[in-house]
């Protein structure tokens, strides 16, 4: 497996996708003034989020609900228990705040769509076959810790006018009606609607390009996570320290529940991606608004400037072998 | 009459419209900017993290009533800043 | 004729382009903040008319001039001739103001590029072919109803300053130098110029990912029109009733017109559907800088979110019906 | 070789990039609205930079770096030499100021990626093999002449507050780390670290749509040129001439030094391109900042209104010819 | 010197453009925003129904034949607002 | 408070926010805008040849400073404008 792992390693890192995100970084290190419109940036989200939605649905309506339904499920109490072990390591271990544990749990059990696509760019590259209909996890992973992490953190607060049931209600509102789920989950009804027709019709745009775009938006995204950088003295040691530990811990987490489960390499993979990704778009909105107590450096810094880059680098090949390992195959 | 000018983090968009038409103002105009503050820079290149102004034209009278309110619900939770400047209307019964 | 309708139907339900459409109709009514940024709307629209114009321009220099000058001076002259039956209806039979029945007949007369562009894709779908050059009936049918609507305007209006010639003047310099007729008619003679070589070069982009782009953009149409559904109770049952009646009308007035001189069950379709449309881009912008007089409320109401909603859906499996029973080909 | 002329430059008359580029002028000299929004600009120009970087990185993995070093060499000493001629023209046969002449002459010794963009894109349609990884000039290209334009002009004006030593460390910094510079020398890394495999997995974003781009991006440049023509009589008929005569004369000093270190007829072509072509956008921006008291109108106005019009009609199938008879190849 | 802002449907831009320089200003700075107002809601979405803004910088006695020919000729067509705010420029013979 | 609005070419971004921080302003606001001018038109289609309007709030006293500064050293090099205004702010001790 060792000397797999090295090679995975080597062929992520030399990759398109990654040394574009590499470019980014390096641009904003070195003071260039390289900066995205923010219409690109919402247009290559969209893009993506519509294309990967619409190949998901088109591969759930392939494989049936029956094969979806049981690890989605997994996936929604995953991204719910996340949160149940890494606030009291924040809180006790790192002696953060009630809200900032609370805050910081709900990026770790939410996900980032990117570091899914990213996986899933992977897996082609390796020509490992992976179940497309996937990204229904991804779908159902982005709310349920977004909720158990404001309940968490409004607890911890003292009861004031908006009561407990209204801050919940508004982060379900924000979770379930945030840009990104309506995109995704949009996407795949109609990839799931329109089947294996529609998709020969949209390949030239969902699929010829995608892996291009990808590489073009990871510049942006080592643009925006470089930014950020330079917080990480504010945030201190150990929640740098977190946001490495964490993803390692979630992936594995992923990973068992996946093979159990019965997904393949692949699936097994994307699961444990998922788990081990933070989210640092959908949560951090949620936060603001829900439980703006909650100071934004901290969570913002671990999702985009720790865990993103180390699992799109060196998580993505190891979550990778551990799922080959895990399967059983070799 | 008096244009109150609104610089605030772009997720507070709906609550600050909202409020506007609480203190009864019959309209406003939104700007995209990008800005540095005290919660360091925003360069509006993300949507969800980026700056928006708001410039709202009301009578004097309207104008306390909604700095009240900006002081008490919106300063504590939202990183925004809010100045009033005077200014002199074409149709005045307009506003 | 019956049970193909219902599978055109069916299939023109199914297609991601109507289903993104509808997505974007649900994310409006369900008050989810998406939205797209104003340059990709602008891009999007100057991608689909610049390749349409361009393809449509290799047509005609496939097809030959002779092939289109007669259908393309029956287009303008149906375009000119829509505003005389619709500004009655709508004066007397639904009492509207002079000046708000000469511009709600504009935009009946004018056409919709989206819905043109919405039918090619279509009959792509059904595998029918169609001359493709019927794009040239696009580009000439935009202006002529509008100068026909302004000109009803201003004779209804108290002749004050600026003189009817003047008004007239400049709507046409609106209609003919806007930026859709300039992207349109330049592509146009851009892809007759360049011919089948030019089409080579620059398949990749104007053919590849054009279905997948429609459907993104149809994703914002469904956004934009779903925003003017609050209106429709200002607008009144007539209004709403005209905005479906005109369309059936016209579209048979225009695949009439189009088995006349002679062209295939595809172009006569096609012809049906520019009558059948109603401009929401052009048009408005004419009316706002030529006949202020007018209510936006009313036209843009019933192009945008009673006819343009019913042609996608309905009305284009429903012209295509017609059009094969029209030219003998069932 | 005369009838070899007439045809390549009917062939690049009649391309859709040259078309659109013409369509552009055509609208903005017919006062239409017609204007692409900032960000599509930016999105363009982006894609257009990191698609060829990408590609040239590539083709110079494939080529290797011995293939490559001397022709870069020589095309950086080209560069740098340039200004030496066209300053005393400027200064003594123009009668221009010592400062705009120094700047002017930094334009014409950079480079202007978009007409070595339709260059490459020229030679694909004369299927003209061409060493691709020309890219790397294009790369070292930019900066040498605008450091030396700034000195030039920096010597001419009185010694004030900063120093000499300090504007050069800032053109070095505009001309190093510019966004044009950052794209397409890291692009040209990636695309050499990634190599073939990189190539195949960003085919469908980099290759196949990049021709139908280009031709959209000339669209603009068409607008955006036009729109300098008002300047030409405040410039005068002496920069107007200049800005026909210093292409021929730098691209016939390309094409000799490519033929010199062994190019093929592409290759020597593509140096000529380069050396023949004016920067307007990295050497006015450097300009504006290290010697912001030559004037704007002169340089921009040369460069934009005259030069790149020129090359991209003319030009273009010129300099193909000169080099085709270079290196023997009739 | 005083500064006179437009907000208005984008349509309006060459008019309104030309206009100020009929009345003498000698430049403007114009931007694309969003509003909200008695014609309803204007999101900036579509070029053709989005709304800007322009402000103009002049001598005190071009803003009243400025704000006579708005009230004249542009209010009864456009959605529009107009204001005028007291400034202190640099360098004011530039305006 | 005072508002200082300056209105320049985006080239002078990078020099007009360093100056802000030299000065003491505690923040800024940054919009792209188009502008018409003695140097002519700025359509804002490339961003390197666009316009930025910078605002910054700052007590009467720092305005003296800013605005010799910008007289002394950025006048002469970039297209620009620049004006005050009075205002009243919310939360005055932030600035
Ligand atoms: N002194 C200032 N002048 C102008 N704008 C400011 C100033 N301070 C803050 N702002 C704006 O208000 C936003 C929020 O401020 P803050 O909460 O201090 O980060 C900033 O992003 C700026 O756009
Ligand atoms: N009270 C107000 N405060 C600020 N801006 C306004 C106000 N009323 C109208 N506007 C702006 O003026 C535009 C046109 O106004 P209206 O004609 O009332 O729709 C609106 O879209 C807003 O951008
Ligand atoms: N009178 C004015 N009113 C408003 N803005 C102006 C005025 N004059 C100049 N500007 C702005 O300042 C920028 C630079 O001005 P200038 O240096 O005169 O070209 C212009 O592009 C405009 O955006
Ligand atoms: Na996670
Ligand atoms: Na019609
Ligand atoms: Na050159």
């Amino acid at each position: 497996m060792n000397s797999e792992l090295v090679s995975a390693l080597g062929a992520n890192l030399l990759s398109p996708a990654v040394l574009f995100f590499v470019l980014g970084v390096i641009a904003t290190l070195a003071k260039s003034d390289l900066k995205f419109p923010e219409p690109l940036y919402t247009t290559l989200t969209l893009y993506l989020l519509v294309a990967i939605g619409f190949k998901g649905g088109v591969a759930i309506r392939e494989a049936g609900l029956m094969q979806v339904w049981l690890p989605a499920l997994g996936a929604i109490l995953l991204g719910a228990a996340i949160p149940l072990w890494t606030y009291p390591v924040l809180r006790f271990g790192g002696g953060l705040s009630a809200v900032d544990a609370a805050a910081i749990s709900a990026h770790y059990g939410s996900v980032s769509a990117v570091t899914f696509i990213a996986a899933t760019n992977f897996l082609t590259q390796v020509s490992q076959p992976f179940e497309a209909y996937a990204t229904a996890f991804l779908a159902v992973m982005e709310a349920p810790a977004i909720i158990v992490g404001v309940v968490l953190g409004k607890l911890a607060l003292p009861r004031e006018g908006r009561s407990l049931a209204a801050s919940i209600r508004g982060a379900i509102h924000e979770a379930m009606l945030g840009r990104s789920v309506v995109l995704l989950v949009g996407a795949l009804f109609i990839g799931w609607a329109s089947g294996k027709r529609g998709a020969q019709m949209t390949e030239g745009f969902f699929v010829t390009p995608f892996q291009g775009i990808l590489a073009l938006f990871l510049l942006e995204m080592g643009l925006v996570a470089a930014r950020r950088f330079g917080d990480l003295r504010k945030v201190g040691l150990f929640l740098a320290a977190f946001g490495i530990a964490a993803p390692l811990v979630n992936g594995c987490l992923g990973i068992g529940l996946a093979s159990l489960v019965g997904l393949g390499a692949g699936g097994t993979m994307l699961m444990g991606v998922l788990a081990a990704s933070a989210s640092y778009i959908a949560a951090p909105a949620a936060m603001r608004l829900s439980l703006p107590e909650a100071n934004p450096t901290f969570y913002l810094t671990a999702a985009l400037a720790v865990t993103f880059p180390f699992n799109l680098t060196v998580g993505l090949p190891l979550y990778y072998a551990l799922a080959r390992w895990a399967v059983g195959n070799p | 009459m008096k244009r109150v000018t609104i610089v605030c983090e772009s997720l507070a968009r709906e609550p600050v419209t909202r409020l506007l038409q609480e203190v009864g103002a019959h309209g406003w105009t939104l700007l995209e900017v990008q800005g540095s503050g005290r919660q360091g820079l925003r360069l509006a290149e993300i949507p969800e993290f980026s700056n928006i102004q708001v410039d709202v034209i009301i009578p004097p009278a309207v104008t306390e009533t909604l700095l009240q309110r900006l002081h008490a619900d919106f300063f504590p939770k939202f990183a925004m800043i809010a100045y009033e400047t005077d200014i002199r209307v074409l149709r005045p019964n307009k506003f």
